[in-house]
């Protein structure tokens, strides 16, 4: 597989024009992220109320993988339950890293599925989801 | 310039099935041939321990590692041998002369002069230093085009006690104007320490005509070995400085009550030091004088000129400093493609560039791009490398473009 | 054990037309063919810089690199390949723990617990850090026959936060009690820091189970290349210390006005690593680990049950050290003749001894002998090199003798 | 030539007996001097008056090429002036390093000479003289 073969469509899409991107006034919560060996770098901002992820922003610099990422996580998460987003969490990281399925409700993210062949990629395509992780240890 | 390209064996690869295009000089140089083989014969014939033995082995290790740190006196025009310190890298380099010469002169509230354009190995030491003894950073701004601002110099030496910065950019490819800056620095009593880690391969360097006090430079980036690195300093500095690491080779003495001190450059080589990789470093220098660094300097301007004929042709493609004294080092950006992602797509190419912050964040931010993509070349470079690069660089543009909208 | 000479190039040459007899090992150790291809092959095929590129050279360099830390770990058998920091040598991961862990958690009137059987390594980085911030040093003494006197360890103890001693004496032979010193260390709250430069050829080493908190050691005397050591600590430590040298690498970001790090171990690998030293290492250990340390170890009794059956058959020889405990180092001073002129000697019968304080002059003076000779065995040695050794030195004793009166 | 050539018999003798070793109670000047390297030491003493090395004396822990050269250094020396010393110094280490004569007053250190071919040994050689040096220096 070569690296083109990692570029679809669908991510250069969200890569170009990224969902939910931007400040989120209300945030209960922001954490910040980076990647220190490339310097990509995430903001990621949630609204909890009740325990559910009412909504979900970022600002980030970073490659078309880490940008993907984090339009397609906010994408499926926003609503989500903490506790349903921390098994999402759980599934596409063992996607990424075990090669397991995805869960069904990450469907948009099994586009990621070549990064899984360039092993310094992966922290591209986590990124969004390691702020995420914070997020969800809070509060 | 003879064909150097057949001196390095590892330009003769391919990468996915592409001639390699190794445009990643500024991160480390390759190695010719013979300072690969200068490793083989050290370890096959004469490794031993230095300084300490008095058997054949022995006495062949410490000669040519002696040698070695002759050569590289030479080759920056030292005043003699002994101010040559081995270290791993430039950054040990920098780090010694913070840890053994401003640990021990400067106090709280004395000025140490930075750039804004410096590498990170030239400004950690010196956050360190100052969480610990309260010592004041300055930083020199840059201006658009790459160049330092040095248009109020004066003001911005008043109290300093030490100017740190660095021969030539890894980022801006900018030549900064040594001499000038070290004699307004001597005006004012400052010393000069000089970060040559991209000077050193681009052109001859003469640390007394440069009127530097410090010049720090790595082996790995002049065609050595990785793990060596030298410290050039004045040897009335050098035997001022506090040693650094302690250990065996850098004493006169030891007793349980206390230690005494080598002279330099013994003082700061504690225990067993890279013997192989100092010969590697001997080695590489004598490869380099073979050619002359005169040459050298001569083929980096043209492959300069090329690329600054070419890469502005790219649609979208922004470079990062335009300084008129300048190295063959290219940092871009190109619209629409992160410079990760750039790098990835030119590898399938076969092309090596580097994308990120090139350890000069700060400077990043000066410019606004967090991240860019980087083209360094070397004296083994051609132009047709640049063409290679131009059109890889097109067809990534293509990739992306495709999916827009 | 199967015949492993042939698998030290350098062991097939002679010197002075005598076949290479090398007992200089605890010196520095030689390397086989597979260290030695190793570094040819990385610089003819992979050499980039690590860490920071996303082309294939330099995701094979950072992979084989990280490779090698993980090789390195097993070998120690660390909880995590992150518990292994690379370094030059022993000397600096020994000054790495003064400087990071020491300077930051030990406050003046603490003690730092040493034995007078030291290398200097392991004492002047403490008369360094006494000298800057007022700690106190104590130190165990040594028996008569080279063991510590460890008769009242617990009172030597008292007030101890930091205890730092060698795994095996490069000088006596003496394998000390690690785990002893480590349990009783530990009762008092005091780390443990162990100098393993010696330790770490003679025999398997199990971090976990010496129980120390941090152990040192040297390629070069572990068939790897010079220019490259590494650092065990237990994580928990590593994250709790300070950086020693700052650059890239170590950080996770920088601003003008401060910088944050990075976590260990890249916090402690500031600048570009011995990259090829390192992936050296983990070649070295491959080899060693298709040996088996066990098997090394049982190689080392052999011989050194040779040695010392043979060695006191010399007249006028006495041997420093008779711990029962041992490994294949022999210091010995010979009567009528000074170490520097036996190893001369030696060296003309193609035979590689050291002469000297070998970097323990504290340990000289407790014996009374300012310098020795050494013959120092590693498990390529052969018990006909001892004979050649004990003909040789008769020699030498006739042709001093003969002038005697 | 080979090492052991170096260690000629008039050598080695001088090593076994060295002459003028010892303490010098009455002395005026007294230095000590090390290799770092190999740890070879001398702590040298001199009666100075009137410009006259009236004796000199030295305690020294050394290889036998060291302990030689201090023995036939203070046997030759003693009893010359100040500016006669340093000129034997001078022609000593011409000698050894320059490959040139050797004063006809030194005769006897002629016997140096194989040490000029180990590089490594001619420290030894000139420890007692470098001693000696600083000895002239002072006063
Ligand atoms: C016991 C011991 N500790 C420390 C060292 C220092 O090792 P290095 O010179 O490789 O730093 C040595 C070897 O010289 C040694 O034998
Ligand atoms: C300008 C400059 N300074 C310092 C360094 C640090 O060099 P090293 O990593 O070899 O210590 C580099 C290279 O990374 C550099 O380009």
């Amino acid at each position: 597989m070569s690296v083109r073969d990692m570029y679809r469509e669908v991510i250069l899409a969200h890569a170009q024009d990224p969902l939910h991107s931007g400040k989120l006034p209300d945030a209960t919560d922001c954490v910040h992220r980076e990647n220190t060996s490339c310097g990509d770098a995430i903001d990621l901002c949630a609204i909890v109320k009740d325990g559910v992820l009412v909504d979900l922003r970022y600002e980030s610099a970073g490659c078309a993988i880490s940008t993907a990422s984090a339009s397609m996580m906010t994408d499926a998460l926003i609503g989500m339950t903490k506790a349903d987003a921390a098994a999402m969490l759980a599934s596409f990281r063992a996607f990424l890293i075990e090669h397991s399925e995805l869960d069904p409700k990450l469907e948009e993210l099994d586009a990621l599925e070549g990064v899984r062949q360039f092993p310094a990629r992966i922290k591209c395509a986590l990124l969004a989801w390691q702020a995420l992780e914070e997020i969800l240890k809070k509060t | 310039m003879r064909d150097v390209r057949r001196d390095f064996p590892i330009l003769s690869r391919t990468v996915h099935g592409k001639p390699l295009v190794y445009l990643d000089n500024a991160a480390t140089s390759q190695k010719p041939t013979a300072v690969i083989d200068a490793l083989d014969r050290y370890y096959r014939e004469t490794n031993a321990n230095v300084h300490r033995g008095l058997h054949t082995l022995s006495e062949a290790a410490t000669a040519a590692y002696e040698d070695a740190r002759r050569k590289v006196a030479r080759f920056v025009h030292a005043a003699r041998p002994e101010e040559i310190v081995f270290v791993r890298n430039t950054t040990e380099g920098l780090n010694l002369v913070a840890h053994g010469w401003a640990r021990k002169f400067l106090k709280a509230g004395d000025v140490v002069l930075l750039t804004e354009m410096e590498h990170h190995s030239n400004i950690v030491p010196w956050h360190i230093l100052r969480d610990q003894i309260g010592i004041t950073l300055r930083f020199l701004r840059v201006n658009d085009d790459g160049t330092l601002d040095l248009s109020d110099l004066d003001a911005a030496l008043e109290g300093v006690k030490l100017v740190s910065f660095m021969h030539a950019s890894n980022v801006l490819g900018t030549i900064n104007p040594v001499r000038q800056i070290a004699d307004a620095a001597h005006a004012v009593g400052a010393k000069v320490l000089v970060d040559g880690a991209q000077g050193v391969l681009q052109m001859p360097v003469d640390v007394g005509a440069l009127g530097c006090d410090w010049y720090a430079f790595s082996g790995h980036k002049l065609c050595a070995p990785t793990g060596i690195g030298a410290l050039w300093g004045r040897y009335e500095l050098l035997e001022a400085m506090d040693p650094f690491l302690g250990g065996g080779d850098m004493i006169e003495s030891v007793r349980l009550e206390g230690s005494t001190w080598a002279e330099p450059p013994a003082r700061f080589e504690a225990g067993t030091p890279a013997i192989s990789e100092a010969i590697g470093l001997g080695a590489a220098v004598d490869y380099l004088c073979s050619i002359g660094m005169a040459e050298i300097q001569a083929e980096d301007a043209t492959l300069t000129a090329y690329a600054l004929e070419k890469l502005p042709q790219v649609p979208g493609l922004r470079l990062l400093g335009s300084a008129p004294q300048r190295g063959p080092v290219f940092a871009f950006t190109l619209a629409g493609i992160h410079p990760h992602d750039l790098s990835a797509l030119l590898d399938e190419d076969g092309i090596a560039i580097r994308a990120g912050h090139h350890c000069a964040q700060p400077l990043g931010r000066r410019f606004g791009v967090p991240a860019s993509a980087r083209a360094s070349l070397a004296f083994y470079n051609v132009p047709e490398e640049i063409d290679a690069l131009v059109t890889a660089l097109m067809g990534a543009r293509e990739m992306f473009a495709n999916v827009r909208s």
